[in-house]
């Protein structure tokens, strides 16, 4: 077994000065500062823009290229025709381990598609991206690539996303009419897996 | 009348000129961290569509903190607790008074002496000056009833005055050489030249008396490694309980007194605003060019020269606090006892000796 | 010394103390009755046949819900339930539960001497949920009990600061019991509005 | 009683039984899809091949009488290699359907390809195309892509309802389910073929697309739709019923009881459950207006002793609540309920009663008597009615009259109604899902209701309002839950003599007189 | 006369809320995962100074935005409630995270179900973790709201202060 | 109290927490101070309890992942790999030989960016805020190679029962060649500024010691551990997965102070970079290396549909095609590296979109009450995770959620042993010291 007792030499004279290591710090720190300061000003004329002067993507304007597997917001992919891909199997609904899925299916008027969604809403606010849903979709109806990384909201509400909004990842509350060509429930606060009975009886019936 | 209205002008021209310089110093800090740190920094804060490279940042801080709810903590002393930024400040910025930033300039026949205040101690007025900016600490850290504004108040007084100490004295020494205390004197001083070639500046005759200089004063500042009274980290700091301006108040003490200690530096240090082989007549360079400019010139040249060298100062503090970790009480407390302090005093003692003994030859 | 030598060791030191024991997936198991605990564990931290010097981990298991989970919906076409058998055959089964007691204690030690692991069940009635502390052995049992005492209620004597670690002293119940529902929450605020 | 082996052990088995029931008698399951214990053998799907010693081929346990010394294989390679390939020739033309199919997580398709099928997919042609998705009756949702052809749905309706709707048309891979011309699968059993399907070929049209079967949890409980008592497994959802308009209740599944109901129940039970969900009555109301229990209770027991009360109680409630009744109401009038038409009936398993618990209220000594009458004459002032509407049964007018008349008029029940509206009091109680307790069928057995999920909302079980009232009223009862009321009356009851819950356990205990 | 003096408050206003906007000190209550992309928004990658926000102040006392970052749990609750009663005016919440958002995939005994169920909150940043950019958009989204404030005059009456949060 | 000279003083208590800037992470550290020095210290932990264990039991065994990511957060795929391996174990199955060093390798990078967070946040926490803006850099570019193989920069929830989704993608090795080199660089500037710095020396030496009698006795293992001397790591001692096939050195210190951790922690990261190194050469070759080509690429979606209708012949022995939205996700899915087990890993997309036992399967797999279910019994299982060994100790009860898991979180045991190291020291050694310890909350708590 190859262990190795890490080397720990006591400080030298000089050392113990403190001068030499402030001043090879500082000659670290002064590397960065002034080759970065050169960058600066010659990106400002234009020279050596090959060169990165810092590390930062300057998010809004300049987004850093995502890897291909990143989990972004989900969408829903759409046939030809306009309709959502999603059978309603569920499945993505039962392994989310957040329950932040609610689909409630109903009967597609092709007995070859015979189940379609009639609602399908995600809570963001609760998806943890684990990307589960993804996963076990058996149909590649749902998918983490849309590559939204705009989700702050300024409340709960606004943080669920309902049908139009998941399968026009483009779209953004508040969406205005719904001209989905099949019929669905258009709750534009999207939903929860879980309710109760309470919330039934509280007027939501 | 006039010479009253000149001394005001003058003030007003320190007292604006620092401040501006504080609150770009804010933003220097910021951006000179972001540039060591591969970063961009401060850079969205627009007026009018203009963004200066973040310049207008200090400004929104600034206006903010003003607009900012003013909290004094219910069991706190409210008089104290609201003197106490203002004694920063004040002390701070009172100090700058005795700053020679430039030689005298001849205006119409007056002799204008580019100091707000000449005095002949003024040396001892700003060593003064900035021991009193101490109690702003200490009543800030008594009236805010936190343990931690407590204890980063108590830290702030010892370090202070352990530190004051080695300040002092490593100053002695440069006493000794220059044969002053007024710092105009001292800065002409420092404008001769030894062996013909090298500027006669503190730092050439008391190197020693610099480092333990910066390093005490540093101290002072309470910027890392010796930001003990407000290691964020640690204890939050002295101000925990401020809020708003009474905030920025201190903040604005911290920037104050690097550049004071950047001013004293090039002061004592750095031949305060001589610029190397430039008499009042012109250059005299050594090797025997010499170069008239303009009265003028001159003067605006050494104030130009005290600047620049204030900025390297603020510079180099702002590197080495982006450089270093913090120290640690006990060991910040060791290294003024039993470093800097015996090593000003031998200073004082071998230059003492070395005067003496230069004095008994001649 | 493999899993099985450990156990026989254990068994021949505490003839009386081991009420059962396994080696189930190759993990040395001891079961052993409550009384002799805190000899056995000095036993086998002391003895240089075990040299168990680390307490890696102490923990209950609260036995009470084991095999009785309510089970979903699922309609037998044929009138004879066909259940989802245990995925994979298992050649040499473990032999369950340590026993019919509500509470088992588990103990990890480990000898980074000997590079040896051992785990040591500790059946636990609810009435009389307590046990000895190995404090004396460990230091770091201290916490580990509180935790313990914490999560499922059961206290130890000789312990000096058995107050609850992870949830607030306003809680009442034990978490981790099963009875005990998973979303049944004890706010100290209360909603603003 | 030859005796035979099966995977090693030693059975015997009666005359004339084949191996698959003589290996289920010892607990050994045997796959199957056209095999059902109630139903005639077809043999024709092949799955439940096993070894027998001594032959040469592969046998059909379903199909295969047990003979002295036979030696079984259930799980040899040979009989799992030959049930794998079976079970990938059924698969062969199955549609990729699971996401869309109401069967997944109950199929058994799925359960034996994890169970014992799990080959690698080979299958690289063309599935054939069928109908998908035809209604063939009220019930009833067929899909003949789906279709083992086990032909399980055909021989019930010939063997068990005798209508005999199904049949199986074509050959060769057309060969394909469906109903005989002109036909509709419409008659009183229709929907056991859903049940009987072991694929997801018949599927339920209410439940259809409800709710995913994994999602449904399950409670045993017993039909109250007519006094045969049925068993039945009750399927519900507590976390989505705002989802689906307020229903916790997705279906209803026959329980297996040899005694009562076999494998079987009647549509009109199965699909009986939607008052359980909807028009409940939720909140206590007086006069119309919501009120509380504390209120209610109070005001009813401050009112009772100056009143002469009538007390009509219900077959619909459990003998539990029977007996508290005539326990706390002891100097009150009391009937049994009111007398109502008979309902349809056959001589399988619906009866005309289509109360749970007549006879228990019979044995508990409930008499009937027109309380509605002596009100309407003055005698009694003040009314406890449970359950009935009594405007469905007396008319609007009577009703009217009555709650003018009584000084006190206390409805007790499940759902709203015009009587509940017209009451001084209306009580929410439980519904029969919603509380324990025990019914007595026609033929006198005794079993047990249970409580699947708790009562909705504000409602109350009738039990637990009735030991409320009987402390409030002085006459208090030391019962906490219905297991004590039915010990109590156990002591008291000679019929019930001796009985206690255990007793009585999933499948009920035969009392006779 | 009126309007004109209207319309110099608006604009003093107006700059009020540039300022605000461009000047966020953060209070960063830290407690877990999300800590870990609190520390990659404020580091070189992203560099979160760039929006004036880069100052993080340890003392409720001085910061403008609370940041709520991580699970709050039951125990914690009342600690983070102090923390917010401590906040000079004007102050703003955002959670960071879905845990303090909703309460996130924790729904058990020992988590807060969404921070708003304690204090109001302004921007929710969903996300487990927000990645940097959620982050960032959220803080322009909080930019924004600042400065809608003050242009519609609207601002949250503050609550009042209990006595005892020293 | 009387300090010996007469003068009477008074303790002070000073509350160091739950919501101090350096509890980065959430505790109580309720010190007793006789001027600066610590004479007591009680320490309370708790305020991120989440229930792990809790909400473990209400999930399936694949669902509990998600949740062992938010236990180290710094370094996740650590604890993915030591649930997954636990619950194979109660499985008694194993995984392949390439999925073996997949997770290898990411769990090394785990540990990597564990300890720059670690390093870094001491660091910063001494006033030191460069050196942790370069650590954090670096770790930048390590969570690039982790979002690469991921899909997640932090919470990963990427090895599965049974295996790991999703080979590691074309260019990895490229991509993690530049990474390590970064690191490389940042550590080598860390050094520079820190390791010879007298005040930084002064501040780390001699303060937070524990022998390692005193660190075993209270079960300490880890970094923390090695520190002391004692080298404990159960990569070495219990080797798991092919840790016994790569070489690698195990640091110790000998003094077991702040300083000593710090070495350590900085030498580890080389290790575990010569680890990476190592299983990248050694690593067998995969369905994305061997042939990224293998089958006919068609979108998914028309693979559904034929699916669909029955057109298997159509789609027989093609490889799915996800959407290209993202840059680069036009390119065919890339295979999980699974055990060969269709009771516990899901079929490949191709098996679940192209023919009804794959989607079968698929189904079981996922549904309620159906799932992964291990055979009763119970497991511990030990992994050395960036704070020491971590355990996970699963009962099973046959069902389809495990019946209990208990991970055995190697920061409580240093966060019991805190008064210990820190009782006598100054307040101000509270800092370095607590930064040693890399208290993680999430996996303090759970």
């Amino acid at each position: 077994m190859a262990v190795k007792v890490v080397r720990r030499r006591e400080l030298t004279f000089w050392e113990k000065l403190y001068i030499p290591q402030i001043l090879s710090g500082l000659k670290i720190t002064s590397k960065h500062f002034f080759r970065n300061l050169l960058l600066h000003i010659a990106h400002r004329l234009g020279l050596l823009k090959h060169l990165r002067a810092s590390v930062t993507y300057q998010y809004p304007e300049e987004p850093r290229p995502l890897m291909s597997r990143f989990r972004s917001r989900h969408r829903l992919t759409v046939r030809d025709e306009g309709t959502p891909r999603c059978v309603g199997c569920m499945l993505c609904e039962t392994v989310c381990p957040a329950k932040c899925i609610t689909i409630l299916a109903g009967e597609h008027p092709d007995p070859n598609v015979e189940k379609y969604p009639v609602r399908f809403d995600i809570d963001l606010g609760v998806c943890v991206y684990c990307g589960y849903c993804v996963e076990v979709c058996p149909e590649d109806a749902i998918r983490m690539d849309s590559g939204i990384l705009d989700v702050a909201a300024y409340s709960r509400e606004e943080m669920k996303l309902d049908i139009h909004e998941l399968m026009n990842p483009a779209l953004r509350k508040p969406v205005g009419e719904c001209n989905l060509p099949f019929p669905h429930q258009c709750r534009l606060t999207g939903g929860q897996i879980k309710g109760s009975w309470e919330e039934v009886a509280s007027g939501r019936r | 009348m006039i010479d009253v209205a000149i001394k005001l002008g003058l003030a007003m021209v320190v007292f604006f000129g620092v401040l501006n310089l504080a609150g770009l110093h804010t933003w220097i800090e910021r951006k000179q961290s972001a540039i060591i740190q591969d970063r961009i920094g401060a850079n969205r804060a627009s007026i009018f569509g203009f963004k200066l490279l973040g310049l207008f940042h200090p400004l929104a801080d600034a206006v903010k903190m003003f607009t900012k709810e003013d909290i004094i903590p219910a069991r706190g002393d409210k008089v104290l607790h609201t003197l106490a930024p203002a004694f920063s400040v004040f002390f701070a910025l009172a100090a700058f008074a005795a700053i020679p930033f430039g030689d005298r300039l001849m205006l119409g026949g007056r002799v204008i002496e580019l100091q707000v205040a000449k005095l002949d101690v003024a040396l001892l007025y700003i060593f003064a000056m900035l021991s009193l900016g101490v109690y702003g600490v200490i009543l800030a850290g008594f009236a805010s009833r936190n343990n931690y504004a407590l204890l980063g108040g108590l830290r702030a007084t010892a370090q202070m005055i352990s530190y004051e100490i080695a300040l002092g004295i490593a100053i002695i020494g440069l006493i000794l050489v220059y044969q002053t205390l007024d710092l105009q004197d001292l800065v002409r001083a420092q404008g001769k030249l030894l062996g013909g070639w090298i500027p006669l500046w503190g730092i050439v005759v008391q190197p020693v008396a610099f480092f333990v200089f910066v390093t005490a004063a540093l101290a002072e500042t309470k910027r890392i490694p010796f930001d003990l009274p407000e290691g964020e980290s640690e204890i939050i700091g002295y101000f925990v309980e401020y809020s708003g301006m009474k905030f920025g108040m201190f903040f604005l003490t911290d920037f104050l007194e690097t550049i004071m200690v950047a001013c004293l530096a090039a002061t004592l240090f750095f031949g305060g605003w001589q610029v190397p082989y430039l008499m009042p007549d012109g250059f005299h360079f050594p090797w025997g060019g010499s170069f008239a400019v303009s009265h003028w010139t001159y003067v605006l040249m050494g104030v130009a020269s005290f600047s620049l060298k204030v900025l390297f100062f603020c510079w180099l503090f702002m590197q080495l606090r982006w450089t270093l970790p913090r120290f640690r009480y006990d060991q910040l407390m060791k290294l003024g006892w039993l470093g800097l302090f015996p090593v000003a005093v031998a200073n004082v003692v071998v230059t003492a000796s070395v005067l003496y003994w230069l004095g008994g030859r001649n | 010394m493999t899993a099985a030598d450990l156990i026989q060791a254990v068994r021949g030191r505490f003839p009386d103390a081991v009420i059962g024991s396994h080696d189930y997936r190759g993990d040395a198991t001891v079961i052993i009755h409550s009384p002799p605990l805190l000899e056995v564990a000095r036993t086998l931290k002391q003895d240089p046949a075990f040299r168990m010097n680390f307490l890696m981990d102490l923990t209950a298991v609260d036995y009470s819900a084991f095999g009785k989970k309510p089970d979903r919906a699922f309609f037998a076409s044929s009138g004879v339930p066909v259940r989802p058998p245990p995925q994979i055959p298992d050649p040499e089964p473990w032999p369950g539960p340590p026993s019919p007691a509500r509470f088992a204690l588990v103990y990890h030690f480990f000898s980074s001497l000997r590079k040896h692991r051992i785990r040591m069940e500790v059946p636990v009635e609810e009435q009389e949920a307590e046990l000895d502390s190995l404090t004396s052995l460990w230091p770091g049992a201290d916490w580990l009990e509180r935790e313990v005492w914490d999560m499922f209620g059961i206290r130890f004597r000789g312990h000096g600061n058995l107050k609850r670690i992870l949830m607030y002293e306003e809680f009442s119940g034990h978490p981790l019991r099963k009875d005990y529902p998973v979303n049944k929450r004890q706010p100290l605020l209360g909603p603003v509005n | 009683m030859p005796a035979l082996t099966i995977d090693g052990r030693r059975i015997d088995a009666p005359d004339g039984s084949t191996v698959i029931q003589a290996a289920e008698q010892a607990g050994i399951f045997i796959a199957r899809y056209c095999y059902h214990p109630g139903l005639s053998i077809a043999g024709n799907c092949r799955i439940c091949l096993v070894e027998v010693e001594k032959n040469p081929k592969l046998q059909i346990a379903c199909n295969t009488p047990v003979m002295e010394g036979m030696v079984v294989h259930t799980n040899s390679g040979k009989a799992e290699d030959g049930r794998r390939a079976v079970l990938e020739f059924l698969l062969a033309n199955h549609p990729l359907d699971c996401p869309v199919c109401d069967q997944s997580g109950e199929c058994d398709l799925q359960n034996f390809y994890m169970n014992f099928g799990l080959y690698d997919p080979r299958f690289e042609e063309q599935k054939v195309k069928k109908k998908k998705a035809v209604a063939i009756g009220p019930h009833v949702m067929l899909d003949q892509e789906r279709c083992i052809l086990c032909s399980r749905c055909v021989r019930f309706t010939d063997e068990i309802t005798k209508t005999g709707e199904f049949g199986i048309f074509n050959r060769g891979d057309k060969a394909e389910l469906g109903l005989f011309p002109g036909q509709t699968l419409d008659n009183a059993y229709s929907a056991n073929v859903i049940d009987i399907c072991p694929v997801g070929a018949l599927t339920e049209m209410d439940f259809r697309f409800k709710a995913r079967v994994w999602y449904l949890s399950s409670a045993p409980s017993v039909c109250n739709g007519c006094a045969q008592g049925c068993n039945i497994d009750v399927h519900f959802v507590l976390n989505r019923p705002h989802l689906n308009d307020g229903a916790r209740i997705m279906r209803l599944k026959p329980r297996y009881n040899p005694d009562v109901n076999q494998w079987w129940m009647c549509d009109e039970g199965r699909f009986g459950f939607g008052w359980i969900d909807r028009g409940r009555l939720t909140k206590v109301l007086h006069h119309g207006v919501q009120s509380a229990w504390d209120e209610a209770m109070a005001a009813i027991a401050s009112s009772l002793p100056q009143l002469r009360l009538g007390v009509i109680a219900s077959a619909q409630l459990t003998v539990e609540e029977l007996f508290l009744i005539r326990e706390v109401f002891h100097d009150a009038q009391i009937t049994a309920s009111v007398p109502e038409a008979p309902g349809s009936s056959d001589d399988f398993l619906i009866q005309a009663d289509k109360n749970p618990n007549t006879l228990g209220a019979a044995w508990l000594g409930f008499a009937q008597r027109d309380i509605v009458h002596d009100a309407l004459q003055g005698r009694i002032d003040a009314l406890w009615v449970f359950g009935h509407d009594l405007a469905k049964l007396f008319g609007e007018e009577t009703l009217q009259e009555l709650s003018s008349k009584l000084r006190l008029f206390v409805y007790s029940g499940t759902n709203e109604n015009p009587t509940s509206s017209s009451a001084t009091w209306a009580l929410p109680a439980a519904a029969y899902l919603e509380k324990e307790g025990t019914f007595v069928n026609c033929h006198g057995r005794i079993q047990r209701v249970r409580q699947a999920f708790p009562p909705l909302l504000d409602s109350r079980e009738d039990w637990r309002l009735l030991l409320d009232l009987a402390r409030q009223i002085n006459r208090p009862r030391h019962y906490r839950n219905p297991q004590e009321i039915f010990l109590g009356l156990a002591a008291t009851e000679v019929r019930f003599k001796n009985l206690n819950y255990e007793a009585i356990g999933t499948q009920g205990f035969p009392l006779h007189d | 006369m009126h309007a004109q003096a209207g319309f110099l408050t608006s604009r003093i206003e107006e700059a009020i809320g540039w300022a605000r906007k461009y000047s966020i000190f953060q209070y960063p209550f830290v407690t877990a995962c999300c800590g870990m992309e609190y520390m990659a928004t404020a580091c070189s990658h992203y560099d979160v100074d760039r929006f004036g926000a880069g100052l993080p102040r340890f003392s409720p006392r001085q910061a403008d935005v609370l940041f709520v970052v991580g699970t709050i749990s039951h125990k914690m609750a009342p600690i983070l409630k102090r923390i917010y009663d401590q906040m000079a005016e004007p102050k703003w919440v955002v959670s960071f995270g879905v845990c303090t958002c909703t309460g996130g995939f924790y729904d058990n005994y020992a988590t807060v179900m969404g921070i708003d169920t304690i204090m109001p909150v302004d921007v929710y940043i969903p996300g487990c973790p927000p990645r940097p950019e959620y982050v960032l958009d959220g803080l322009v989204k909080l930019q924004a709201k600042i400065q809608k404030q003050h242009t519609t005059g609207e601002r949250p009456a503050p609550e009042p202060r209990p006595e005892c949060t020293t | 109290m009387d300090n010996g000279a007469g003068l009477q003083t008074r303790e002070m208590l000073l509350n160091v927490g739950p919501a101090h800037p350096a509890m980065h992470g959430i505790i109580r550290i309720v010190t007793k101070l006789d001027g600066e020095r610590v004479t007591d210290v009680d320490v309370e932990i708790g305020y991120l309890h989440r229930g792990f264990e809790k909400m473990s039991e209400t999930v399936d065994y694949n669902g509990v992942i998600p949740y062992t990511d938010r236990l180290n957060y710094v370094s996740p795929l650590i604890n993915n790999m030591g649930y997954c391996m636990a619950v194979e174990k109660l499985l008694g199955i194993s995984v392949p030989e390439r999925c073996h060093y997949i997770r290898v390798i990411v769990s090394e990078i785990s540990r990597i960016t564990d300890h720059l967070t670690c390093v870094g946040a001491s660091a910063m926490e001494l006033g030191a805020f460069t050196v942790f803006l370069y650590m954090i850099k670096a770790r930048e570019y390590l969570w690039e190679l982790v979002e690469m193989v991921t899909g997640a920069r932090l919470t990963v929830s990427y090895c599965r029962v049974g295996g790991v989704k999703g080979d590691l993608p074309e260019g990895f090795a490229a991509r993690c060649k530049f990474a390590l080199q970064e690191t490389r660089k940042v550590l080598a500037e860390s050094h520079a500024l820190l390791t010879r710095n007298r005040i930084f020396v002064d501040r780390m030496s001699g303060t937070g010691t524990i022998s390692a009698e005193d660190a075993i006795s209270y079960g300490i293992t880890g970094p923390f551990l090695r520190a002391t001397g004692a080298a404990y790591d159960v990569r070495k001692d219990c080797p798991y997965s092919v840790y016994d096939r790569l070489d690698f050195d195990v640091p110790v210190g000998t003094r077991g102070d702040n300083y000593d951790r710090y070495l350590v922690r900085m030498e580890e990261m080389e290790q575990s970079m010569r680890i990476i190194e190592l299983a990248l050469r050694d690593i067998p070759p995969g369905p994305v290396q061997t042939n990224p080509e293998t089958g006919r690429p068609i979108p998914a979606a028309e693979m559904v549909d034929e699916g669909k209708v029955g057109n298997i012949v159509a789609i027989a022995g093609v490889r799915a095609v996800t959407d290209p939205t993202l840059e680069g996700s036009g390119k065919p899915h890339h295979p999980a590296i699974a055990a060969d087990e269709k009771r516990v890993f899901l079929p490949s997309k191709e098996d679940t979109y192209g023919n009804i036992e794959g989607l079968m399967q698929h189904f079981k797999l996922v549904m309620h009450g159906h799932g992964i279910r291990p055979p009763k019994g119970e497991v511990y299982f030990p992994v050395e995770g960036a704070n020491g060994e971590l355990g996970f100790y699963i009962v099973s009860d046959g069902a389809d959620k495990p019946y209990r898991v208990r991970v055995r979180p190697p920061c409580f045991a240093i966060m019991s042993a805190l008064p210990k190291l820190l009782i006598g020291d100054l307040v101000a050694d509270l800092i370095p010291t607590f930064g040693s310890v890399n208290m993680i909350g999430g996996e303090l708590d759970r």
